[in-house]
Order: C-alpha cells, then structure tokens, then sequence
C-alpha cells in the first residue's frame, strides 16, 4: 500500500517497447515509423524541437490517440488500441503540458483521484460513508499524506488548486500521478515555466521518485541541461522521426541533432 | 467570535474527514434540524403545506440534479421528466401491492427513473455540454409523451391522472386526503434529511470526487483511470433517482394528485433555477436555491399589495403575477451578478468573515 | 460586504410575511382562481372578468347576498396545477365557502381535500365528469353539464342533422383534441358511440406545447376527409385549430366544437369561420337585466377590469353564469342553514339542494339567459341539455333547441367511472352527509 | 409482420399514390422549417458572437411581436408601430450589454445561459404587464403581407400554398442573404467573425466588444421579430408561441450553434421530416410524435456526428 516500501530493483529489462508506430490525422502526418524502448527503472527522456510529436507519442503510450501503424508492447503485452483508462490500470500515470488538474477541487482531493483506481469499497459503502468505506477512505488518506509531504505541498492542502500558482500547480499535478504508484511515469515538460529554484525542486522530486520508488518515468523537456542531468538515455524526435536514440553524451554530439536544434537546413 | 476553529484538534484522518469538521458547524446544522422538526408545533398548515413541503420536495429534486449538473458537469433539462417517472412508478407500485409501506413504494420509485436516467444518459458519452442539454429534452418530451399516451401508467384511469390513496405508517394516514400536514411534513423531512445525509456522503467520498473530476477536466479523469462512461453513468442514475423520490413525493406527499402536466419542461427549468441560483456543486446550496426560487415568489405575492395598498394603489392578482415574474427574473440576473457560484458561495463567504471577526481578514 | 447586508436587510423584510390576514366574520369569504397570465390567459381574462364582475355586481347592487357582503380576493393561477395548490393552501385559512378551480388539472388533487377540508368544488362542466355522482363525490359539484354530455349531445345533434342517428352509419367523425386528461377524456364515450351507431372515428391529438403547430394533423385532416370534425380544445389551440382548418379549406359547417371556444378565438380568422358551431347553455349576448346591471354598477362605476366591449361574449357570460351558480349556492344555503354568514358545509348543502327554476331565473334578470336546473343529492350536474350556437362571421348565433343527452349512454360510463374512483383510491369515505330536502 | 408492413413499406405506397398530399406535406414541412430556421438563426447570431446560449431568444419571438401588435393596437399605424418595434428591439439589445451581458463578462457559459432565463421571466413579466395576457392577432394586413392562397392542380389532386407562406420563405431567404452579405462584406460583419474566434484577438484589433454585441442582440432582435411576424400570422401571438420556440433547439443541435448555413439546413431537415414523421408513421402510435420526434432525430444524429452537420470534426488535445 505504502509507496516508501517499494525495494529498489536495479534491473535493466524493457518495460516498454515502441515499434514502428506511426500517427495521421486526416492528411497531417503526426508521428512517422517511430522505434524506441524504455527500460525498467529508467529515466528515459523524448526531446525534439516543437511539433516534433513528443506529446503525440506520449498520447500514444496511454493510450489517449491510436496509431495509425505500429504497435506498442508494455509489460510484455502488444497492443495497438486501447482505452486510456486501461493504460491506467496497467500501471502508466503522467502529467500534462498545460496542466490538467480538477481546478475546482483542493490539492487533496485532486491527489486522492489518483488513488481512485486502488479504492474498492462499493457504492452501498460509499453512500453510508461508514465501516470499510470509511476505513479505505482513511487508508488512502495516509498515502496521500506522505505523498503531499513527500512533495512539501501540506500549506495548500486544502485549497482549490485553480487558485494555485503555476509551479505548485505541477506539483499537485505530479502528486496525482505519484498517489497511482505507477509503473512508468509519463511527464510532460514537468519544468515548462518555471524559475530556476523551482526547476531544482522539481528536479529533486524526479529524481527522488526515480530512485526512491524505482518508477520508471520519461519525460519531455525543453531544457536541455536539466535532460541531460536527470536523463540516463535520450530520444531525439524532429518532424514526427526518430533522429537519435542513447545517452546524452552520444545524443549531444550527433550531428543530426545539432542540426534540428540549430535550424541549419538540411 | 462564536466561529472559532482554534484548538480543535483533529488526532485522527477519519476525524478530520468529517463532513462537518468543524464543532460550531456541528451544533448549527444541529440547531437547525431541530427547528425544522419543530415546526411542527406552529399547527400553521398553509406554513407546512404550501411552502415547507414544497420547499423540501424542491430541494431534493435540486439535489438530484446538482448531483448532475453541479457535481459531474453534465447539463440535464429532463428533470421534470425523471420526477414524472418516480411519480407514475411510484402509483404503480402501490396499486399493484398495496399492502406494501409506501415509504418503501417512494424509496424504490426512484429505481426505476434511475434505469431510466441511466437510458438517456448514454449519449453524453459523446456529446458534451449544451449539446447534451437539448438531447435531455428529448428526454423530456419523449417521457412526458409516454406519461399521457400510456394508460397502463394511470391504471386506466378515465381522468388520466394519477390519484394518491389512503396510506398509512404505523396506523397514521400519511398518504390520502386525511393525513394532516404535520405528518406529511414529518415524513417528508425525515426523507429528505434521511437522503441529504446520503448524498452528502457520496459527493465527499470515491465517487464524489470520480464526479468532479470528470466535471473538471474529463480526459485527465479517463487518463488517472476513472472510467468516463460508468462514472457518468452513475451520475444519471443517483441524480435521477434523486429527482424520481421527489417526484414521488410532490404527487403522494404534496399534490395528492397530479396530471401528466405536472411534470412538464418548465417544471425541469424551475429546478434548473435552484440549482445554478443556489450554487452549482453545492448540496447546501441546493436548498438555498429552492427557498429563494419557491419561496420568494409566494412572499412576493403577499408583500407585493401589502406594501402598495397605503399608496391606494389597488393592485389585481394578474399584476402582482405580472411583477412576481419581472422580479424574479430581475432577482435570477442580480443574483448572478453579484455571485455568480451561487446562494453557496455567499454563505461561504459570510463564514468566513464571521470566522475572522472582527478583524477584515 | 455590502453584497451580504443587502442580501441579509432582503430576508429580514421578507420574513414577518408569512402571517395571513384574516377576515371579518360578518362577510362571506370567495376566492376565485383565475389566470389573466400563461398560454391560456386567452380564455382565462374573459372568464375570470365575468366571474367577478357578476359577484362585484351583488355587492354593489344588493349589498352582496342576503345582506352579506362577498368578500373577493383573486389569486391567479396561471393555469399551472403548482400555483393552484398555492393558491388554495393560501385561501384555506380564510374560510372559503367554495373553490373554482378553473383548471382540470387543478381540480384533481383537491377533489379529496374538499371532504377533508369542508369546503365544495364548483368545478363547472369541467374537472372530473364523475363527480356528478352527489353520492360519490357529496363535495365536487360540477354542472351543468359533463363532456361526456357534451360529446353524446354532439353526435345526436349530427344524427338529426343527417336525419337519424342510424344515418351515421359508415360516416367518418374526426375528434381534434388537446392531447391531455381533459381531451382524453370523452375517447371512451366515443369509442362506444362509433360502434353502437357504426361511424369511424379518427383521432388528431394537439399536445399542448404543440398549440399553435398544428398543421401535420391538419394535413392528415385533409388526407382522411372526415364528414364532421368535432374539437375539445382550450386555449391558444381553439383559434388555431379554426384558423387551420381555414387554411386547409376543411368546411366550416362541419366543424363542430365542445362549449369552450370564445368569440376571440374565431374572430382571429373572421369571416372565414363562418358557420363554425360549438355547443353553449347560456346566451351569448348582452340583453338581460342582470348584464345591465352589471354594465351600471361595475363596468360604468370603473370596478370592472373587463373591456366593455366584452361583455356579453361567450367566455365573459361563462364567468357570469359560474358567479350565478356561486351565489345561488350560497343564497339557497343561508336558506338551508338559518345562518346569514354561511361555511363552506353550508354551501355544499346549498348548492345541492339548488333548484332554478324559470321564476328564479327571472327574478335574477336572466329570464332566458339559460334554462332552469336542479341538482339532488345524488346527481350533482344536472345534465342540462345545451344548444348549438353558429358562428355567423361576427358573433355566436343560436341555431338549435336544447339537445338532451343520450342518458342512457353517459348515465352508465359514470357510475362505473365513480364507482373505479372509489375503488381505486382505497380508503375513499362512504357518503356521510345527509341529504337536505329541495328548498 | 403487419407492423414491419407497416412502417416499412405502407408509407411509401401513400406518398406514391397520392403525391399531391406527399408535396403538401413537405411544404408544410419547409415552411415549418423555415420558421424554425428564423428562430435558430437568432440564437446562432448571439452564439457565435458573444459564446452566449441565449434563452430568451423563444420569448423575443413573442415579445417583438406582441410589441408590435400592442402598440398598433393602441392606434399606431401599422409601419410606424414596425419601426418603433424595431426601436424597441434596439433599446432591448443595449439594455442587455449594460444590464446582464457587461456585469457577467468571462463568466462561465452556463452563467450566461442562466442569466437569459432570468431576461427571459422578466420579458414574460414585462410583456404582459404591459400589453395583456391576452392572445392578439398579428397584422398581417396592414403589413402588406399577402393573403390568401393559390391551389395547384397536381398529380390529380389540390396542393395549396398560402401566400403568407410563401412571404414567408422570400422575407427568410432575404434575411438570410443580407446576414450572409454582413457577415463577409461589411467592416462590422468581419469584426463579428473575428470575434467569433477569439475575444482577445478582436479586442487587439480595436473593436469595442459591447458594440458588437449590442449589434448581435439588435440583429437576433429583428430576426425575432421577422419569426414573429410570420407565426403570428399563422396562429395568432400568444404567450403560447414562447414554447414552439423550443423547436429551434433540436435545428441548432443538428445545424451546429454557431453555423449560420447550418441553422437554415438544419431547420428544414427538422420541420420537413418531423411532418413526414408525423403524418406517415404518426398514425402508427396513436399520433402527436410530433413533439419529441425532433429531438430524437437531432440524438441520433448527433450519436452519429457529435459536431453536428456543419461543425468541424473535434480532435482532442491535452
């Protein structure tokens, strides 16, 4: 139940491999014969200038958009359609670009949705609101609160996250995903807009996660020193193609990438 | 001064997630419940029967659909239709099993408008917001059509309308003509307190906030695994089911009779009204809605030539419907100009500062 | 801040309100339900106009009734069944002496208050056709006359009209109704009328929101060519259902109707409409004394909320007329009862103990206004036999003698109708009243 | 196996062996729609410029016409009582931007739309304090709105157009021509469409967004009294006309709520096949399908196409 009790396990198999996925809308091609895996415990990051189709394959991991080619293989299972809620429950939790949180709910009850899928007392429980609803609900309630220390967000815990800023905002958000105990750990520029000190917090937090709980995560982001600290390998995306795959180190010197990000012509 | 949450300490999550974590809250809402039962003793029937039954009737009808519209975001127009299905079901029930108590008739009345709700309910996966409204009045207009042109919904009646027969509860009429007001009142408040209690239960745990979220931001809730369909689903149900057992009990608790007619759209917009008037995702609001909707109209009715008769203006009844409807609408645009989230907001707002007082903030 | 203390100095006002005033017990007390507002207010106006003109008429004339003063208070309903219960929760308490639902769908949920309440329905040729069994129903008058009266009257006016009921046979009837408890109503009755004397009915239901959209059932109007069209409307849909029927060229001197459409209605389409008939049991005209009497101590003395010019039409004689059987019921019951200032249990043994004869009628200046009645213990309608008025482009006409009912049809759709009420709503009180003799 | 006989195939025989009532019944149903399209017209006027469901476009209808008719009524000339009635309509529009549309700017869409019930009790309220409960007949007359009709001999049996129908269908068409023309051709009518896509943009090009909806609800005002004008000549004007207004909403539904073209095709489709509906298969269930048919026809059609007829396909971002 408690996330803090997950061993670190070291292991370097593939929890999720992409292949050959490709992704149209009508004629506007998204995403193109794209390849890559990402690995147990890794922290896997997608880079690439805008409209690369970073989000588009991070839609297509959880299943939010369907391939139009291709198939998608996690934990061991293929498959190319699929609902998002299923991807949910197979263990894959992410945060959004522009953040997708409940604005009209408190921190807390936006990080205890996350935990809706490990709530099971029914809906006679639910209405009486007593015995093992009220135990569950209780239960949950301690994650939540590890999770809400964990992050440092117990100042807010009881406000509307509308009226939040933008930074704690991603926090909330990065909190909801964490209360699913998810096996892979999708995020969306988790550091888009934000000063530097609250970049190091995040970064901290992904890292702690990453280490700490052996979630595996990856992540689009534009800063490119943060990817290369956090990232233990790297895919580069330009015009809906893989341009590069591996470490940072060998990403940074390939010419190809250094083109996309320059804007030298091809 | 007399709002002070200070020293209140919570030692346990099960405290702290109290509905009403707060011990002045507590005692208010205690307060309160005890003058609602209280009135009995005013012996007032027009007080009872004509505006508190009604009030209370309204309010949980409010409920049903604030659990939809407010709660999960899903505009509905059908309400009166959804009231009308718990009402027919209802003289359904207690006819074909009469020995059967019909606080359970009204209970299970609201089944069967939620099967209903759930059947127009499935389109809202794919349509959203004004969009699902008008498919509610299809709702609205197929049901009220089926309400007059099926007539083994009124037993065959010749009058076409549904009559509520003598009923009893532990040897006291409670149903019929010859139940007094104050146990009709009684039952009604037991009922709605007995559900208000139940609803509030439900929005403040899992599927509450399942609603809200959904509400919300719909594809954040689909992608943290709530699943959309089920989860609005729900909502149709509950609302609908809320909205049946009022609508059960405006027929055998209020009216004693009622025509398919009774149960038209404009009944669905006057519930619409409270709702959005009394805040939306409101429960407490919900009843504030009803009052200023239901209530305020009949006070305008009796101020209206009170007021304007030492002028020696004599003013007729058609007038004062007139002003009655000019005011209200007035009423509904101040009100959301004002606060526009609502009766529930501004009580909010008010506790806060009387939590403060004396200082501003 | 300034939000809220607006909000809270609004509910410290409104609150003290609540308190009904009450009246002087040396006047009788009669509400009157009207809607002038709503999509019916066209009927409505005219009716409640009438009603209250003939009462406001008594007080300033004679002083109101046996030398009590009639105490009117107004309360409008807007024909909606929820400001109806308001509207009677809110005259309860004065100590009304009897209630004019004016709605079907009002008259309904009140039919069982009134034992419980002590105070009689008036409900006139409306409501619930089965209370005209006194025995049943000691509490719900409703005469002179039921639609199930009125639909029988029609088809026997048709049978004369084709030179015998047995002429009917394999004549096609079309029945445009407002698709409600009121409308339905009469379907069983002509259900069976059909097969007794062998016509066809075709049925063309207007549902009320669709009032002023009729044109797909005039459509099948046209398709069916019925050789007589008989209409139970109300409302909006009488003048739109005439002026479609122009439109479609159905004739007009087919076009048969219930007693409910007005003058307004068929003045809409005029001259086309001409030879439109609906069936009436009062005058539609202004020449009686009581009518004068009227014009000089209300309408002249500015009392009156009515056009002038509207007296004596259709819908405004109505209301006259319900007034008469109001004040007759209240004077035969300070007869009955010895009281002057009479209750509503007054009243309802008054008005089941009415008997207005010729004399009577003349005495009141309606020589002529309408036929006698007399209602008993046991048949609280006096299925009075009514008379088809023609429409001749400008105003109602009188064309036939009284028609009387087919007693013989009604007579046992009632019973058994009362009887299934009763049945139906168990615990339905046995008659417990006693029964006056005829004044 | 009757029943499938006759939903199925016993219709189509009656429109083959009776095509005169078959065109009746679907120019009835065009001129319905016509109306239908007039009333949908102003609620897409209002929505696509200033994102508000507007309500109280049903009682417009009602009040512009009742307006109209009352001050005639109290011995105006007829086209002099036409163009105050249009003043009227235009000191509605500015009272609206001032009173309910400027205090509630950014607010939330279903504040809005609860704002126009509100404008729409007190227009009820408002319009029969003044000119009476009472049903009143429209001028057509004195309008110079034609009368009559003209029977055609066809296929063996009578088809009738009324003339007012026919004005009818030409005053809408013109209508919606001149809309068209103000839309693309006008300096204001381009400012509506800029403000249709996006209010800041529109506010970053200089044009005053309580203008343009006090044009918006001025123009939603003439087309609702253009409705009213031609239903009123159909029945007469009544409060009761408020609820036929309801019909519109199943057109904007199938139409889209903010397509103009699509507010007219969606309008005939609806009144065209609810008279199909009602008189060929009415009968099957014991007639007056009429009144929800329509918006079972939009519910299907929009299980089908979510966006409706004219709307674009909606990919979903996050």
């Amino acid at each position: 139940m408690r996330p803090f009790e997950n061993p670190v396990i070291p292991q370097r198999e593939t929890l999720l491999a992409v292949e050959n996925v490709s992704l149209a809308f009508g004629g506007v091609k998204a995403l193109t014969d794209v390849s890559f895996d990402i690995r147990k415990g890794e922290i896997r990051a997608i880079i690439g200038p805008n409209g690369a189709g970073k989000t588009s394959m991070l839609n297509c991991i959880n299943g939010f958009y369907h391939p139009t080619h291709g198939s998608i293989t996690f934990k061991g299972e293929k498959r190319r359609r699929m609902r998002p809620s299923a991807a949910a429950r197979g263990g894959i939790a992410r945060t959004f670009q522009n953040v997708a949180l409940f604005k009209g709910m408190s921190t807390l009850d936006n990080i205890m949705t996350g935990r809706s899928l490990k709530m099971h007392k029914g809906f006679f429980w639910q209405m009486l609101r007593y015995g093992p609803a009220l135990k569950e609900e209780a239960g949950h309630r301690r994650v939540v609160e590890d999770i809400i220390d964990f992050l440092e967000i117990q100042h807010i815990r009881r406000t509307p996250v509308g009226k939040l800023p933008y930074g704690l905002q991603k926090r909330v958000e990065l909190g909801r995903a964490l209360a699913m105990e998810p096996e892979l750990l999708l995020l969306d520029e988790p550091m888009a807009g934000m000063n530097l000190e609250e970049k190091e917090d995040m970064s901290r937090f992904i890292l702690d996660v990453n280490q700490h709980f052996g979630t595996t995560i990856a992540l689009i982001e534009h800063d490119m020193g943060v990817v290369m600290d956090l990232s233990d390998r790297v895919v580069v995306l330009e015009y809906g193609r893989k341009i590069a795959d591996g470490t940072p180190q060998e990403v940074k010197r390939d010419e190809k990438v250094v083109a996309a990000y320059l804007g030298v012509a091809h | 001064m007399f709002y002070r949450e200070a020293g209140q300490f919570k030692t346990t999550y099960a405290a702290d997630m109290a509905i009403f974590p707060l011990r002045e809250d507590r005692i208010g809402l205690a307060v309160i419940i005890v003058c609602a039962y209280a009135l009995v003793f005013t012996g007032n029937s027009f007080l009872l029967q004509a505006v508190m039954i009604p009030f209370l009737v309204f309010s949980l009808a409010a409920i049903g659909l604030n659990l939809l519209t407010g709660y999960t975001g899903l505009l509905s127009l059908g309400t009166g239709a959804f009231m009308g299905v718990g009402a027919y079901a209802c003289y359904k029930l207690t006819t074909a099993f009469p020995g059967l108590n019909i606080i359970i008739c009204i209970l299970a009345s609201g089944l069967f408008s939620a099967a209903i709700g759930v059947l127009f309910g499935l389109p809202s996966l794919r349509i959203k917001g004004f969009y699902l409204a008008v498919a509610t009045l299809a709702a609205q207009f197929f049901l009220q059509w089926c309400f007059i042109r099926v007539p083994w919904l009124v037993n065959y009646n010749v009058s076409g309308a549904i009559e509520a027969p003598l009923r009893t509860l532990f040897g006291v009429p409670i149903v019929g003509a010859t139940a007094t007001p104050e146990t009709r009142y009684l039952v009604v408040l037991t009922l709605v307190i007995g559900l208000t209690w139940v609803a509030s239960n439900i929005v403040h745990g899992r599927i509450g906030r399942a609603w809200m979220a959904v509400r919300d931001m719909d594809i954040a809730a689909e992608l943290i695994g709530i699943r959309l369909l089920r989860t609005k689903l729900l909502a149709f149900a509950v609302s609908s089911y809320y909205c049946g057992v009022a609508g059960a009990l405006l027929v055998f608790l209020w009216y004693g009779g009622a025509e398919y007619d009774v149960f038209n759209i404009n009944q669905s917009f006057f519930i619409l009204f409270m709702v959005i008037i009394g805040g939306l995702g409101s429960l407490i609001g919900s009843f504030m809605g009803a009052a200023l909707i239901f209530i305020l109209p009949i006070i305008l009715g009796m101020v209206m030539p009170a007021i304007l008769s030492p002028f020696g203006i004599g003013i007729t009844a058609a007038t004062v419907e007139h002003l009655r409807f000019m005011i209200v609408g007035a009423l509904i645009i101040f009100f959301l100009i004002v606060e526009p989230h609502g009766l529930a907001r501004l009580w909010q707002i008010g506790k806060q500062k009387l939590r403060v007082w004396p200082f501003p903030y | 801040m300034s939000k809220m203390k607006s909000f809270a100095v609004g509910a410290i006002v409104c609150a003290p309100m609540l308190s009904a005033p009450a009246f002087a017990q040396d006047s009788i007390y009669v509400p009157l339900l009207t809607y002038r507002t709503g999509a019916f207010a066209g009927s409505g106006i005219h009716i409640a106009d009438g009603m209250r003109d003939y009462l406001t008429m008594l007080n300033e004339r004679d002083g109101g009734i046996g030398g009590v003063k009639l105490v009117l208070e107004e309360c409008e309903t807007g024909y909606d069944t929820k400001k109806g219960i308001e509207c009677y929760e809110a005259v309860k308490s004065k100590n009304p002496v009897v209630m004019n639902p004016w709605s079907t769908g009002i008259t309904l949920p009140l039919i069982p208050r009134a034992a419980v309440d002590k105070i009689p329905i008036l409900s006139m040729a409306y409501g619930l056709s089965a209370s005209a069994d006194g025995q049943t129903f000691p509490w719900v008058f409703n005469p002179p006359a039921t639609y199930w009266d009125g639909l029988s009257q029609i088809i026997s006016y048709l049978g004369t009209k084709e030179g015998g009921l047995d002429k009917l046979k394999g004549k096609k009837i079309g029945y445009i109704f407002l698709d409600a408890g009121y409308g339905r109503e009469p379907i069983p009755l002509l259900e069976q009328l059909a097969k007794d004397y062998g016509f066809e009915v075709k049925f063309y239901p207007i549902a009320a929101q669709d009032m002023q959209n009729q044109s797909s059932q005039w459509l099948n109007v046209r398709r069916d060519k019925p050789d007589y069209m008989v209409l139970w409307g109300w409302g909006a849909m009488n003048g739109a259902a005439v002026k479609e029927a122009a439109r479609t060229g159905y004739p007009m001197d087919k076009f048969y109707s219930v007693w409910w459409p007005g003058d307004d209605d068929l003045r809409a389409t005029g001259e086309p409409a001409k030879g439109f008939k609906s069936l009436n049991w009062h005058s539609a005209d202004g020449n009686y004394k009581a009518l004068a009497d009227i014009k000089k101590h209300v309408v002249d003395k500015k009392l009156s909320q009515a056009n002038p010019d509207k007296v004596g039409e259709v819908l405004y004689n109505r209301g006259v007329y319900n007034s008469m059987l109001i004040a007759e019921g209240i004077r035969n019951a300070q007869k009955v009862s010895g009281k002057k200032v009479v209750t509503g249990e007054d009243v309802r043994r008054g008005l089941e103990t009415m008997d207005i004869n010729a004399d009577r009628l003349k005495e009141m200046g309606m020589e002529g206004f309408a036929q006698p009645i007399k209602l008993t213990c046991a048949d609280h309608n006096g299925h009075l036999a009514t008379f088809m008025q023609e429409w001749d482009g400008k105003k109602f006409v009188k064309i036939s003698e009284p028609i009387p009912p087919m007693v013989d049809k009604v007579k046992p759709l009632l019973d058994s109708a009362a009887k299934d009420y009763a049945e139906k709503n168990a615990g339905w009180p046995k008659r417990s009243e006693a029964c006056d003799k005829a004044s | 196996m009757d029943m499938l006989y006759n939903v199925l195939i016993d219709p189509f025989v009656m429109m083959g062996s009776a095509p005169d009532l078959l065109i009746q019944t679907l120019w009835e149903g065009l001129v319905a729609g016509v109306l239908y399209a007039l009333i949908a017209l102003g609620f897409v006027l209002i929505f696509k410029a200033s994102g508000v469901f507007n309500f109280a476009q049903g009682i417009m209808v009602v009040f512009a016409a009742l307006t109209l008719v009352g001050l005639h009524e109290m011995g105006v000339p007829a086209l002099l009582a036409l163009i105050l009635t249009i003043g009227v309509m235009f000191i509605l529009a500015v009272t609206v931007e001032r009173v309910v549309l400027r205090p509630l700017v950014n607010q939330p869409d279903i504040i809005l739309f609860m704002a126009t019930f509100g404008l729409t009790y007190f227009l009820i309220g408002f319009g029969e304090l003044i000119f009476g409960g009472n049903p009143k007949q429209m001028i057509a007359q004195e309008l110079y709105l034609p009368q009559g009709s003209t029977d055609l001999d066809l296929f063996g049996g009578l088809v009738r157009f009324q003339h007012i129908d026919i004005a009818a269908a030409v005053i809408a068409s013109l209508i919606i021509a001149v809309l068209a023309v103000f839309f693309s051709k006008t300096r204001i009518g381009r400012a509506l469409r800029a403000v249709a896509d996006s209010h800041k943009a529109a506010l970053s090009v200089g044009i005053s967004l309580g203008q343009i909806w006090v044009i918006v609800w001025f123009a939603a005002g003439i087309v609702a009294l253009v409705a009213g004008i031609m239903w009123g000549a159909r029945s007469d004007v009544s409060f009761a006309l408020q609820i036929v207004a309801l019909k519109a909403l199943p057109v904007l539904i199938l139409g889209g709520f903010t397509s103009i073209p699509g507010a007219i095709v969606g309008g005939l489709i609806i009144g065209v096949s609810e008279k199909l509906g009602e008189f060929y298969w009415g009968g099957l269930v014991g007639g007056g399908i009429e009144t929800w048919l329509a918006y079972i026809i939009a519910l299907l059609f929009l299980l089908y196409r979510p966006q409706g007829l004219f709307g674009e396909r909606i990919i979903e971002r996050i």
